[in-house]
């Protein structure tokens, strides 16, 4: 972690600030459209913790893989998946990532290297070596990044993943997502050590804090672990520190085992606003172009909504199609 | 008089995972060595001098109150680490204890079937029969929720498949207590399987209210027994848990149309009452077989090829199972509700074995 | 004419493990994608300096000889952790390669049981199709060596319950290539198991020598077809993989009674050919089922009741199945020996079925 | 690991020196009667690693539990258990410690503790922190030990266990026997980091490597890991540096995979042969004694071989008994 990291050129600063603002958008708007009534799904809001996706796929090329968990609209979003085809997948229609047959907890998109969100907890850990392993043996340097919370820290699947990774060499980088919470049972219960980075030296591997509220902090220790990974020396662990605004799920009550207080401390250190107020102050954008920018994401979320709205329903035949490429 | 009336009111307005709740709030009360080890079971732990406690109760309630009740000691909240503390239930069992875990849904049991199946259903055996394993694991199942492929599993079959291992599935509010203090008490590991759709719901949900009250002293519903919850001439329908109540809605459906189906609540898989079965059926000559769970090498399999062996001599028609396809569980709710069993699938299907 | 002939009887003396050995070998020949991975299935992996490679070859050898072939690169030893490298193979799989994984023996399921249920199978389903999943695990089964309670199982019929994944199961030399090669070249994630007692066996364990020489060329047995590979018409007796055996055995035992049985390799369990199945028993109208899997939610009761339900008005008697007793696997030989289905078993229960 | 460890009392010495040479002679003799035709099962031997069973279950108490993995027979008579009773359940005879019914990789005696041997690798991790919980609801101080391989060390159960053992505080002992192989994979090339001790940091826990060629050095790093789970002050990673003297299994040949100078190393440290000479050296026990001691034990193993050969095979109603208490 470092205290303050310089402002990139503008367009960097814009891109990441659109970044994390598509994110925050399209994670209110669903929840909105869900409230309304829509079938979304149980969502995971990834609302608070925009600036680790972002940060983490800044270095990251459309033909790296991600991967991740069942809190990954955020990680979808910023490795560049289709808002539309997003949105039409959590109203299950055909038009969707997944022709709606996956929905919020497993959206995946290959064509831009997402490899899949995961409803069990661990679950992708190892499918991300994989990709990363076939990558090595295909002879490309592509890397592998998997996302997993706090709570995932404690599968089996990620130590046995650690630790192939570290002996394979493999060009994974471990990102967890320390929100503090794993439903509502927080970190400081759970974590023996209280680390996950430092759990890196177990596997002779890298392992950074980061602050996971500042997009910067996060890409700048992404860009180490990309480097490492691409130049071939292996796995890397970043633990990003960041918090999630809502509850567990849209039927969870987070104040109930967390104080107001809790939330206003990471409220008030958002990393949109921050990042924001840093784009005006160092002059790398005005309010207007920054305007400019949230009302672009505004109507193309609504157009995504119309285009999921207006997407039809998955044939009935596609209830048995898919299960096998053939039978 | 009232008092005793409305009490029962009460009792029959109390819903499954209530019933649930009490079956293990009365065990843990009678029996010291009772515990309950799960994600969130209590919630919040580690929290109380903050002012939280019991934030959860379980993802879906079935344990709230425990802790306030008996304590962080015997009401433990648990990493993510099924395979850990499930273990640990089965390594306590073996010492004295009576653990509860909770496997939050049937489709994470990949991360700890190794202690489902090479430990807790095998030690008693390996080990001559010199250490008992009174382990009971709750896990909920069943679709209906939106929750795709890997939260809406049924996957009862496959622990029905191990020797070693007790499976019930309980339909109602009054077979979830029993059965819930039955699995406790049992000497061997119990799994019980609860079904989402049932959770919220009262006994009336199953069969007609006050008289049905559920009990609030502590009973038993005995593992290995199937209940006939309606009687018939014409075909049996043999439900488990949720497709129970499929198919007293389908029997009311064909009574309208002169069919006097029997039902039999299966209740129990591992022992399954066979028992049961082969007599209605003897009686009845047709049969189906109703389960949310997927088709190949399943209970539904096991019932059918149990009445074609033994009551082959006795039948009019081939049995017949309505089942989901052999598919993954959709996300979209538009494919979702063509997957499960429904009411007009069973209705359908009667009428296919009445007709052959 | 000479070395033709003393080819083919060399072909014919080729065990089942050279002939998946060699399936492999010429599948890595012919397509660079395909890698293996498990544990020791080179050995003595990073001492090739020290003058060590190759050093197991796989526990039973199915893979000896590739790593001195294809190199470390292709050929990948493993720390002990299944869900690791299983979860690798997911992820290589969906991204360019088709891993053959090795899951030592079908008992160790219960570690990595997510990355095979949750990932391999759903994975295509759940993304719409646009992810396939070439990944191919080779498992090792079966009773007879004295291997106890989780050493010993089959399995099979969990993995069959669970729609996404494909199970094959052969029962000879040639078989086993052929399933093994279709398996590397299937799109989908295909599970192989192979049974103890039939690694060592050549061919002419199952059917009579020279003729049925394995060829040396690639070739393929179809996945979701099963062989008659005896014709009669009292009886049709249905094996998998070694059982196979057993009921051509009995067949030949039964033969000298004057009952002419027809028996079914199923060799694929999903998909099941019940095509051929039910065409066999709508001929002989009787039906014997001989599986080692335990007897609950298993391939037996799946094809038990698909002949009932399928071929009711056909079979002159009820369809039996001959199993081990729903018990985990002892120890003790003279346990043990008691504990699978034997050609004496299945010749009773033929006469069982003959007399019904 | 310390150099010299000052020699206990005589009778301490001879006990530990009578436990070690024990293990070693049943082994052998299990092999003999395996050779010579008798279903004695795929035997695990653990000729070379007496030291570590023997240090470790120096400072147990009868009432305390151990747990084994595929490699056990050392700990079980380390522990206690009777040895005509265990070479009766390697013959599979009705008078076994499983009744006939578990085997070589199954053995277990409650009445002293030992919970069991185990065949699937990391299992019985997680069964160890149960019984740790027990005693501790209880309100006793019984500790548990758990006994797991360099290759065991990769399982996602240890590490699950591990987290679990720490944030509860259980009164887990967690021995790693590296005996530099798994199978025929060295520890080199398997474990990231290199040492399973060092993992412990992690988890914020102790670990301590040891000499596991040296029974003091062992059950000195045991005694105070004991009185840290007796105390309350929770788990420990004990790691003990051993060989293993024969191949995996009898059908092993480790020459495949090891140097013979590296097995003769190992072979010149020889727990029992270096202890025998302290033993003599600083005259705590004459030639004569110890010969009475070997004397003693072959006399019990004949007499165990003796019982086993005659002891009955199951009845074969034993096939369907002991699935279930009551079904
Ligand atoms: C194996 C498994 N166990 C339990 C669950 C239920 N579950 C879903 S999310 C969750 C909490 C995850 O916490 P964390 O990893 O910190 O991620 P976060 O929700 O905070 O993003 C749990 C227990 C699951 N999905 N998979
Ligand atoms: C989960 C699982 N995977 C694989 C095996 C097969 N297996 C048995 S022993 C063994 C090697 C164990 O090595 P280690 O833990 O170092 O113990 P050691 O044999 O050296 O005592 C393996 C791979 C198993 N029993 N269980
Ligand atoms: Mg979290
Ligand atoms: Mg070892």
């Amino acid at each position: 972690m470092q205290d303050i990291h310089p402002m990139p050129d503008k367009s960097t600063a814009l891109s990441l600030y659109q970044g994390m603002v598509t994110i925050r958008e399209f994670e209110e708007r669903a929840r909105r459209e869900g409230d309304a009534g829509k079938p979304v799904g149980g969502i995971h809001s990834s609302v608070g913790q925009e600036a680790v996706a972002v940060g983490i796929c800044r270095y990251l090329r459309k033909d790296d893989y991600v991967l991740g968990n069942h809190r990954s609209h955020h990680h979808c979003l910023a490795k560049g998946v289709d808002m539309k085809e997003m949105m039409a997948e959590l109203m299950g229609k055909a038009t969707g990532t997944n022709k709606g047959k996956g929905g919020t907890m497993h959206i995946a998109d290959k064509n831009v290297g997402m490899l899949g969100a995961n409803g069990v907890i661990g679950s992708n850990v190892p499918v991300a070596a994989g990709a990363a392993l076939s990558a090595k043996l295909r002879g490309t340097d592509q890397v592998a990044v998997v996302f997993f919370g706090d709570g995932g820290a404690n599968q089996g699947a990620l130590h046995e993943t650690l630790n192939l990774a570290a002996i394979w060499n493999l060009g994974v980088i471990f990102v967890c997502e320390n929100n503090r919470y794993a439903e509502s049972t927080p970190v400081e219960y759970s974590l023996a050590g209280g680390s996950v980075a430092n759990r890196a030296s177990a596997y002779g591997i890298v392992g950074e804090t980061v602050d996971g509220q500042d997009v910067l902090d996060v890409s700048a220790a992404m860009e180490r672990a990309v480097d490492r990974a691409r130049a071939g020396d292996g796995p890397s662990i970043i633990e990003a520190k960041t918090y999630r605004y809502y509850g567990h799920h849209g039927a969870d009550d987070p104040l109930r085992y967390r104080t107001r207080d809790e939330e206003e401390f990471y409220r008030n250190r958002d990393c949109i606003a921050t990042f924001k107020a840093r784009i005006i102050e160092e002059e790398l954008g005005t309010g207007e172009e920054l305007q400019e920018i949230d009302a672009s994401i505004l109507e193309s979320l609504d157009e995504a909504v119309k285009f999921a709205d207006e997407s039809p329903w998955p044939d009935p035949q596609e209830l048995v199609a898919d299960v096998y490429v053939t039978y | 008089m009232t008092t005793t009336e409305s009490k029962a009111t009460e009792r029959s307005r109390i819903s499954f995972v209530q019933s649930i709740n009490e079956a293990i709030t009365q065990e843990m009360e009678r029996d010291p060595t009772v515990i309950v080890m799960g994600e969130d079971v209590a919630g919040a732990p580690g929290k109380k001098d903050q002012g939280f406690e019991d934030a959860w109760g379980g993802v879906f309630k079935l344990t709230k109150g425990l802790i306030g009740k008996f304590g962080p000691q015997r009401v433990l909240d648990t990493p993510i680490s099924e395979a850990g503390f499930i273990g640990a239930g089965v390594g306590a069992a073996a010492t004295g204890l009576r653990p509860i875990v909770e496997l939050m849904f049937v489709g994470f049991y990949g991360v700890c079937a190794d202690q489902i199946t090479n430990n807790a259903a095998k030690m008693h055996y390996m080990f001559g029969g010199k250490v008992t394993l009174p382990l009971t694991i709750i896990t909920n199942t069943g679709t209906g929720a939106g929750a795709a492929a890997q939260h809406s599993e049924t996957l009862y079959s496959i622990f029905t498949h191990f020797p070693g291992l007790k499976c019930v599935v309980p339909s109602d509010a009054y077979t979830a207590k029993g059965l819930m203090t039955a699995a406790i008490r049992d000497d061997d590991p119990v799994i019980i399987f609860l079904h989402k759709l049932l959770l919220g719901r009262t006994r009336a949900g199953l069969r007609p209210s006050e008289e049905y009250a559920v009990p609030e002293e502590p009973y038993i519903v005995p593992i290995g027994k199937a209940n006939v919850v309606r009687e018939g001439e014409d075909l049996t329908m043999i439900g488990i848990g949720y497709t129970t109540g499929l198919c007293l809605q389908a029997a009311e459906a064909l009574q309208q149309q002169g069919v006097n189906a029997e039902v039999i609540d299966l209740l129990s898989l591992s022992p399954m009452d066979e028992e049961t079965i082969l007599e209605s059926v003897k009686k009845t000559r047709r049969a189906v077989i109703v389960d949310e769970d997927y088709p190949r090498c399943s209970v539904a399999s096991d019932i059918s090829a149990l009445i074609a062996e033994q009551a082959f001599d006795y039948l009019d028609a081939p049995p017949k199972r309505v089942t989901p396809p052999h598919s993954p569980v959709p996300y979209s709710i538009m494919l979702e509700r063509l997957f499960a069993p429904t009411k007009e699938k069973v209705i359908q299907a009667a009428s296919e074995v009445l007709e052959a």
